[in-house]
């Protein structure tokens, strides 16, 4: 419940233990926090299960732990795209596990596991094979899926701002997965562009409540963003 | 309608937007229907969702306007307009499966005659398998339509008695824009509404379903 | 899908029909949408079922309507309070139904109508008398009771802001109910302090996009809101 | 802790509020419990949350700053602390419910020594029931502590073996705070941790449960 503002991304993944669930926010590079990836893949953490929209691409970040054998399960809704060859061979070896999920399922089981819901019925899927083995019933006469929530030991996520305290505000779509990653996982880590002083956010423009943030990183941005868009307050 | 030419794809394009209603809250998904933006003219007030975030999405962003925090669902830098909004990935699917979208736009492997939508997997031994949105868009839309040539490479069509590639959804799609026709998935029956390049009596002879003559 | 602009409550509440399930913003007079529901017993309709947080206080709004036995059944958290004197009548004498849900069950089913979720496993009344007679499951070790969404005809919303599009933000904790509620009815009627052209709010701070938005009116306001925080842009 | 006397209403405020730890978040139930924040200093760091959508309440609030839209879920005027958020009642609901608040603190008809809380319904006919979100609070929070006299006004005590009130939640909460005694309630046990004129011997005979001395 007290938060720790990390030197560098190093010092804020420290502590991931073998074995963990590590919720990664990011839809593509968009949000992606890269640099707490590229820590993760330092620190040396192994076993690991990953929960993310996609399973990295090209020879970093995500990929990058793939193609070292660091990560044993893979749950995602889009794990093939054009350059995900270190998926694709890790996947085709059989040594990595994957559990495809529907992009709408994932984010509501992440909500799920953050909001206190035991399991939910939802349309989708019925009757196709991502739901086989899963329990159904009718509801309303609609067929209906069995899903449980997806609970991470540690969130990885990039925000725009945080405040002092952790509250957080992202850019654009760059929200993707981060503000519900935020409240599923026991331990959140996050990677800011800027932290400003407590008051400097609007608090009724504040997406991420500082209750669901452990760390806070500042990390420069490497890409470039228009400027008439890169302000800092909200 | 008839019209003397099979249609390409900036012609099916067309065709759907000129089908979208003036106020309509659209998803288009990736490949094929992303075109049919080329074709949404401003006056129209269709506001264009996205699946990772946002509703107002504006056309393809070029040069300075790139901005790696704007994207849509397919990864390709895009715009803003007036108007627009952004929310979190399970607000966003909310969105879509709550019912809220008016149309989504998808293309296709193959559709079946009950509207039964397979678009995400071909089912292949070692093809490695990725679903993205395409169950949630499919079911979550008020109406959801299809894009795509109505036969395959092989020449065998893709309008069909029953999928036999893995399913995306049942019983979602409502309207299938080919090359060759336009189909109405309707309770118990299709409808060819348009035909190019071809006639009612030539699909029939394409397509192994019991087709209504709608032209 | 084309948003209306109403000249007047009694305009914006126009069609709702005898029978029609509404939704009630408010929590207490916070995010209360005093003129919609003034309109609505104006226009007449009455079997109405009342989803709201609360039933009704003091002699005019919600409790008028319940006072003319325009009302039901009221779905809510927390009918009794010291003023609700209209209520407590009408239900002792059996003119009115009640079905009383957990606040938190009450909010989630509203998000779940919304959703598209067909139902969802909850602790919360597990064990108690407001779970009696619905389905439990034990899930990890724990008592679960599955509650099912609770959709409206119509929902009347407070909101602060609406731009020409139909983009609301709201103002503190009137914020409340008034976001998932206009995702769960198949009609969503605002009441808003004013309304500012597209473009002048923030894409970043729009609570409610203008996709569950089909009419808004501008009501001035009758109360006294402090001078620093009335401002018009967020 | 031993004291000399019985606590007042004020005594057990303090108290409380000292047993709360540095940094926690923490929702205070209506009535009594709410009382626990005038013994809250700004730098023991504890930020409160309101039901009804806000982290980072601030105390009561007064003329000038009396704002209609700004409320605690007692319905009365509150203020805005700097570092507050807001947030609809979903997004608030689910703040408690999924384990996120460190604490909650609420009043008590009856507690059973196996923590079963009773707090929302006389169950007697006639009175009209209301529950709010105490079945949510009083599940959701890490700790669930509760603020009531032991006694009731005929004497009887409220901490019991089994609640005869209609429940609120089972098995939730883990420590009592009263005017005679704190009890912490944990597995298979009841421990008296301080009593407050009065001794462990004379809360033994008021009890009707065996209690753990841990004073």
């Amino acid at each position: 419940m007290t938060l720790t503002m990390a030197g560098d991304p190093l010092e804020a993944v420290a502590g991931i233990e073998d074995g963990s669930t590590i919720l990664v926010g990011g839809f593509g590079a968009a949000g992606e926090p890269v640099d707490l990836i590229d820590a993760l893949l330092h620190s040396g953490a192994k076993d690991l299960t990953l929960v993310s929209n996609n399973a990295g691409g090209g020879d970093g970040g995500i990929a990058l732990l793939v193609k070292e054998r660091r990560i044993r399960k893979v749950v995602c809704s889009f794990p093939r795209q054009f350059n995900s060859w270190h998926f694709d061979a890790a996947y085709r070896a059989g040594e990595l596990a994957l559990e495809l999920v529907p992009q709408g399922n994932l984010a509501e089981r992440i909500r799920a596991a953050g909001a206190g819901i035991g399991a939910f019925y939802t349309p989708t899927g019925y009757g196709t094979m991502l739901a086989e083995g899963k329990e159904t019933r009718e509801i309303d006469g609609r067929g209906h899926v069995l899903e449980y929530p997806i609970r991470g030991d540690v969130a990885l996520v990039r925000a725009h701002l945080a405040d002092e305290l952790g509250n957080l505000v992202y850019r654009k779509t760059a929200r993707n997965f981060g503000p519900i990653m935020a409240t599923a996982a026991a331990r959140t880590i996050v990677q800011v562009d800027d932290i400003l002083p407590v008051g400097a956010l609007d608090p009724e423009t504040i997406v991420t409540p500082c209750i669901y943030v452990d760390v806070v990183v500042r990390v420069d941005r490497h890409d470039k963003v228009p400027s008439d868009s890169a302000g800092g307050g909200q | 309608m008839t019209s003397t030419g099979r249609l390409d794809r900036d012609g099916m394009a067309r065709l759907v937007a000129a089908d979208i209603p003036r106020g309509a809250f659209v998803n288009l998904g990736i490949g094929l229907p992303t075109t049919v933006a080329n074709h949404l003219s401003p006056e129209g007030g269709v506001t264009l969702h996205t699946e990772n975030g946002m509703l107002g999405m504006g056309p393809e962003a070029h040069g300075d306007e790139v901005d790696p925090d704007l994207t849509n669902a397919g990864k390709v830098p895009v715009t803003e307009l007036p108007g627009a909004s952004y929310f979190h990935h399970a607000d966003s699917f909310a969105m879509m499966r709550g019912g809220h979208l008016d149309i989504c736009v998808l293309g296709a492997y193959q559709v079946s005659g009950a509207g039964d939508l397979a678009n995400w997997h071909t089912g292949k031994p070692g093809d490695i398998p990725a679903v993205g949105g395409a169950m949630d868009l499919a079911l979550g839309a008020k109406q959801t339509f299809v894009m795509m040539n109505l036969l395959a490479r092989d020449g065998s069509p893709k309008l069909v008695p029953e999928c036999t590639y893995p399913l995306t959804a049942l019983g979602c799609v409502s309207r299938v824009y080919t090359d060759l026709a336009v189909f109405l998935v309707e309770p118990g029956r299709v409808v060819v509404r348009d035909v190019f390049g071809t006639t009612f009596t030539e699909l029939e002879s394409l397509v192994d379903l019991p087709l209504v003559d709608g032209t």
